[in-house]
């Protein structure tokens, strides 16, 4: 790919003053913690289960003490006391934490070098445990081969996750990389992870561990056959985003979405909670050596794809930042934007290019989530085809890493069967057809896809600039991104955010963090 | 009587396209051949088969169809809405109802699709059309998405609105039509039926909207004027 | 018994597109609706409608059709072929005919469509697969296109030719049937239909082709092997 | 459009190489005469009908002529004589011809300056229409406009010359620019023109100058109603050819499938009989203002489009010689070349790039014909009207001018009337979303876009020169174009062709030909 010709003093700003605005994100993060990272605690000591309403033991648990004000502490203080109280398992433990008679008050008893001690040996195999599901999941991925960019991305969504892994393994015979499964309309408003293998979502399928597993165990089986690693997506976000981006790493899936933006404009969850989660959820990513997608594309479907487009930018720098302060390499973090421009302005191609020319070299070394247009797109499923050619076409042109296929039925419903069979089709075609184009073109430097590639980098360092000044919580009230204003301490989910005492106790995020 | 055009009037021609759960082989075909006339149709030509998965096959046909509609005798319901433009709209409303018009508006349920209630809604509004906070004699309150019936049921009394606009753009499992006819089943109760009651999406037309005891749906395409001329008018035939 | 697949087994969703000779409008759209509902459809969604012409509105529908085909019922005659390839012909007819194989092959009537009989019978043949010319064992005439059937047979006759390939391209108003079955009768009636007949095409398939007095049909993708295996085996079985 | 980096020397020999072609041809054309010349000659001069068998009365009267071996002295020397001898009309001289008790064996009787004096009034009034109803068209297009290139070209097919009226007016309502209606097959193929309005054809239509005027006026109607010209074509080719370019002449067509290539190689048509057709054919098209279409896409159907990419560009500078030597104007030359390579071949794309620029960087003024995928279409309607999304996006960012938009049915049947609306509605999204992509982009000059161009050119150059070394009949009977090969004497129509004797008269060519 020839570079286009941009400042590249500027860039070295943007990254600059996105780093100011992480660090003004992390004054918050760093003091506090939530009752989805307590509970994620609990899960990585191997807590596991539910009650008869389907609550699972680890909220019930992180409740007891999130209401009896004990929180602030961490619950690993607590089940810490447990053990050494006599507790033979984390089980027992957080059971205990759950139903005990009484709520630990946390006064008196054991030191906290006692606790840490108590905990250790479990810290040592939860990390047994999680960096085993990473090399299996590399071992696998070498042995079998993930194939060329750009990945051929699919979602499944019928709501049945046996009906998911069946669509999954077709998808994957006639050539999908990559396979997504949507999760259940809402899930991302309900503070809890439930239960076992489910077979009812609206719009998508739960996102359980089990369900984790029946599309893991059908993708690794249908790999083998096919002497190809299929890579699995589920969604790192919502009310319990670290959660499940620890239940991602222990399935081994491959990539997960993960962006607080997602949750605060789209679905309303609170700024402060949602960061909070995403740091420890990046946290374990980094660890996982999973793939993180961020949703910056989604910004272009509330705010004008032409007009906002710096935007996409400036998140992306942010997001850049504040995964590299949760220990995220380059390699994982892979930055989203869109082919969302309304498809009847003139030269809309060329904007096109321009941002996706213009993010491919901002990045160079992320694997870059490249998305398809859906707003624009229209119940004619023929004109829709031809549309998703060209996004397809820019996407290999551009050199784009992960390209989450266009379906021509976007407008009416989530993909048939068959809708993604003449995607993966299509897309077939066109990285076929235009495999080296890349190398062919050398944009003109006075030309019209140059001068938007400078002017969107320009807009992205100049919202930079406000961002870094006002804060980022400050310019998420102010709508500064998809052109939604969402206050700092409104939406779902504050209740759950606590203040770290200075007795604070989380060895998980210790080693996380390699301070011990 | 109208009949399909493909090449030539009345030649009845159609294309399907479906998939169906075996692997692909001149059986599969032969399927679809008869899962076609079993439609009725005739002439069946299966212009492809492809294999979309080692147990299913995709196929694309070209059939003739029989079917004829007689034209005249359809009847649809389609709001009708006066032809009125920003200015006029507001100057019906100074001159026949003489105070501002109140109206809110929501997503409701798990839904999260604010563009839609948005474009009739804000300021911006949609394809040059103004969106109705920008009418000065409207008020015009948007509460966004995720609504609760409950809640925007609550809202609407506290603001003593005029109207009442419900967006539902998911309608996997019917979702949208079992979350409308629940809101309207509560105002029927709380005895708020007598505002007016809009409901729009892109899988809502006028039709089902009164079938689900709406006074008008709106599909795709709306622009804020027309939503706004429609209250107008409606307010003051009351 | 299998259903049409959309997202789930058996919800028998499927797609279709057509046209109908009216003005875009509500109405035109219920017209839509109402003609899938007459094919037995359910659930339609009319996904779009747009304007194709000022008196034409075409469609994009997704409907639900209850139709079940009961899939161990169905039998295709399939023509059913030795794997050979070009060495292991060769040798078959130096062992078993002990002669070379005499095919003659045309594109008849009005059609000019030379490329797919070409790719079986000329050298460089097929997909990788060499044609009919470059078998030593055979030796295969291809009179090109617009053949007259009369004037096929009479060069069949002259090079005593043990088997005829028709290709037929061209299938509007089913012409290629006409054509095709007046060639067998010709045929019949000048005592030339114990050669073999071969036909293929895009829109011939084996059933076809039986049901037109052709001893086999081939349609797209034929390989040159494989006709030339049909042929020597089918010569042997005599 | 920023140019390929090709070296001009050898395009200048390529011309040159091109020329030499074609005066070896010209050295049979200028000696010859053939049935369809004479008919149009008759034509010309206002004979019209067609008996009780539907046999037109021109062919009555060449025929009678022909058999009679009088032809070397040309129609027009008979017609003059009986004009001598009486007739009234034109009509009444050729009726005389047909039918009159004895055939005119032109011996004594009248000198060769009193027949053309006895012709001249009528040649004025023959040219008076002609010129007439050029003045018509050009006034149509400088009032209504003709719009922007690449022109949206669409076929209708219906074999129902009132239901081609229907679509074509359905057609230019959603955005068409040029409508042809599709002759039935083997129209070619018959020596005469049929005759009235016809509505069973197979395939497509009959070409009858009174199918002609229902299409114009049909055209004329609609486009006064959209305030935009439609753009009206048909075939000038097969046995008829040059009573076709009169017809359309007359009839105001605006483009006509012209070239002598096309009935040769695909028609089976003998090349003596069909090139002299093509000469004066094109010398009544290149007065009447009409743009030709040359064929040269077709070659890549039976041959491969990537091993003969270079014959089409031999073929395109043999067309532009023959072209000129007919009086052609660049701007009359529509040179075909196709979108038609094997689509699972990798880089494809990239071939076709280089082809389509080159052709329009080898021929500037003329107006480019473009045409699409057929052969490697499939009956995958999805499949295929992507792979027209990037026929179209070639087609505007290398500037061609006519644009045949290509048909996701392509592999199944003539178009129905929803297939071209998708066509037109997904050829405006692309040529709107890259309206000025072809200012943007600069080829690699190390790429394989420009290798490729140069390397087509270099084999064409080549070829030139084998084909100007042996002369077209021998390389026409060689198979250098299209891999089929067709000697000089073989097809069909050498019959109808003759040698011009030293009082070979034809007065409408001498004009034709600017000699009177
Ligand atoms: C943008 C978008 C999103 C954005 C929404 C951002 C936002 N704040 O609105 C984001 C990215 C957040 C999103 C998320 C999801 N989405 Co979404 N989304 C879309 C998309 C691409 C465009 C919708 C849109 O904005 N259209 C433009 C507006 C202007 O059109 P409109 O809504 O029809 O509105 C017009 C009219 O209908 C009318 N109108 C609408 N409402 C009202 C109300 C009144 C009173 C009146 C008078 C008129 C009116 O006027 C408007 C102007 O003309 C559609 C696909 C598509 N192309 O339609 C999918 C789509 C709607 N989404 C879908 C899904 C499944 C989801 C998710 C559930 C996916 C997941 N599991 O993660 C999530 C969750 C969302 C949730 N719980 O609701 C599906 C729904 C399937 C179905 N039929 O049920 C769709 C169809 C995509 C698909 N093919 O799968 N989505
Ligand atoms: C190439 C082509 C042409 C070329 C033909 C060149 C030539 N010398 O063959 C040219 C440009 C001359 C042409 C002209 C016309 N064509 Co044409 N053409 C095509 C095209 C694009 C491809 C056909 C092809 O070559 N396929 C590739 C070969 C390898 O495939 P195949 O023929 O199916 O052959 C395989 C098998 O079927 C089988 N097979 C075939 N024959 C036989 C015989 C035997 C014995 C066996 C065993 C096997 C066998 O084996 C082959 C290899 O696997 C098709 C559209 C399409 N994509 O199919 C239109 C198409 C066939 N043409 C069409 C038409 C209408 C015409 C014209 C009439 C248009 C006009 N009015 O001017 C003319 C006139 C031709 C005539 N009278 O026949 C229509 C036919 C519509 C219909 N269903 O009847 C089509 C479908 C295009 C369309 N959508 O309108 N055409
Ligand atoms: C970044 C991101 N996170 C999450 C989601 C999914 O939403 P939910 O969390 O509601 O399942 C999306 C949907 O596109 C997304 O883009
Ligand atoms: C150059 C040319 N002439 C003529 C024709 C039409 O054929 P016919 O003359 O058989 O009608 C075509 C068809 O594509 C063509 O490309």
């Amino acid at each position: 790919m020839y570079p286009l010709p941009i400042d590249s003093k500027l860039v070295d700003e943007c990254r600059a003053r996105a780093s100011q605005v992480a660090d003004g994100v992390h004054r918050f993060i760093d003091l506090h913690t939530t009752v989805s990272i307590e509970r994620t605690v609990l899960r990585a000591y191997g807590v596991d289960g539910a009650d008869a309403e389907g609550v699972p033991l680890v909220n019930t648990s992180v409740d007891r003490y999130l209401k009896s004000d004990l929180l602030s502490r961490g619950i690993a203080t607590f089940l810490g006391r447990a053990l050494l109280r006599g507790a033979k398992t984390m089980q027992e433990a957080a059971e205990e934490l759950a139903y005990g008679a009484a709520v630990d008050s946390g006064e008196s008893g054991p030191s906290a070098a006692e606790i840490v001690g108590a905990l250790a040996p479990h810290t040592e195999a939860a990390f047994a445990k999680l960096d085993g599901a990473k090399k299996k999941r590399e071992e696998d991925r070498e042995r079998l081969g993930v194939g060329r960019t750009p990945w051929k991305y699919v979602i499944v969504a019928t709501g049945n996750i046996y009906d998911d892994a069946e669509q999954a393994r077709a998808a994957a015979q006639v050539g999908a990389d990559i396979i997504a499964v949507i999760r259940s309309t809402a899930q991302s408003l309900i503070d809890y992870v439930p239960y076992g293998a489910t077979t009812e979502g609206y719009g998508g399928t739960w996102a359980t561990q089990e369900n984790f597993r029946i599309v893991r165990a059908a993708l690794d089986e249908e790999g083998a056959r096919l002497g190809r690693y299929l890579q699995q997506v589920n969604y790192s976000s919502g009310l319990c985003m670290p959660e499940i981006a620890y239940l991602a790493a222990v399935e081994r899936l491959d990539m997960v979405l993960n962006d607080a933006m997602y949750g605060i404009l789209f679905r309303d969850i609170n700024p402060r909670r949602t960061l909070c989660d995403q740091y420890f959820s990046r946290r374990m990513i980094a660890r996982s050596g999973i793939v993180i997608n961020t949703g910056e594309d989604n910004y272009l479907t509330t705010a004008d794809a032409v007009e906002k487009a710096h935007t996409v930018v400036t998140s992306q720098f942010i997001n850049e930042a504040l995964g590299r302060r949760a220990g995220l390499r380059y390699e994982q973090l892979g930055l989203g934007h869109a082919f969302e421009i309304d498809k009847s302005i003139e030269d809309s191609l060329l904007l096109e290019i321009a941002q996706a020319q213009l993010v491919r070299q901002l990045f160079p070394r992320h694997p870059i989530k490249w998305m398809p247009a859906t707003k624009h797109k229209a119940g004619d499923i023929f004109w829709s085809h031809r549309v998703d050619g060209l996004y397809d076409l820019v996407g290999v042109a551009t050199e784009q890493s992960i390209e989450l296929l266009g379906m021509m039925t976007e407008s009416i419903h989530t993909p048939l069967l068959q809708d993604r069979f003449c995607a993966i089709k299509g897309a077939d075609y066109v990285f076929t057809a235009a495999r080296h184009l890349a190398d062919e073109i050398r944009w003109n430097p006075e030309g019209k896809i140059v001068a938007r590639a400078r002017q969107v980098l320009a807009d992205a360092h100049q919202q930079l600039g406000e961002v870094a000044a006002e804060g980022m919580f400050s310019a998420v009230a102010r709508g500064a991104f998809a052109d939604v204003k969402r206050p700092e301490t409104g939406g779902r989910g504050l209740a759950g955010v606590v203040e770290r005492g200075p007795d604070y106790l989380n060895p998980i995020l210790d080693v996380l963090e390699g301070k011990s | 009587m109208i009949r399909a055009y493909g090449d030539r009037k009345d030649d009845g021609r159609v294309q399907l396209s479906f998939t169906l759960p075996v692997a692909v082989s001149g059986r599969a075909k032969e399927a679809a051949r008869l899962f076609c006339e079993a439609l009725g149709l005739k002439d069946v030509a299966v212009a492809t088969v492809e294999s979309a998965g080692s147990e299913f096959s995709f196929f694309v046909v070209y059939a003739r169809a029989d079917v004829a509609i007689d034209f005249s005798k359809i009847v649809v319901p389609e709001v009708v809405v006066p032809e009125w433009d920003f200015k006029e709209i507001n100057k019906v409303i100074e001159k026949k109802i003489g105070r501002k018009v109140v109206v809110v508006g929501a997503c409701t349920g798990s839904d999260a699709h604010t563009v839609g209630i948005d474009a009739i809604l804000n300021m911006k509004g949609y394809a040059g059309d103004k969106g109705l906070e920008a009418y000065p004699w409207i008020d015009a309150y948007n509460l966004g998405a995720q609504v609760d019936n409950a809640a925007l049921l609550t809202r609407a009394k506290e603001l003593s609105a005029d109207a009442i606009l419900v967006s539902q753009i998911m309608t996997q499992r019917d979702l949208h039509i079992e979350n409308s006819r629940q809101l309207v089943d509560l105002a029927h109760k709380q005895g708020q039926r007598k505002m007016l009651f809009l409901l729009g999406g892109p899988r809502i037309d006028h039709k089902l909207a009164r079938e689900l005891g709406f006074d008008a749906g709106f599909g795709p395409g709306t622009r804020p004027s027309q939503v706004a001329s429609f209250i107008v008018d409606a307010l003051i035939k009351k």
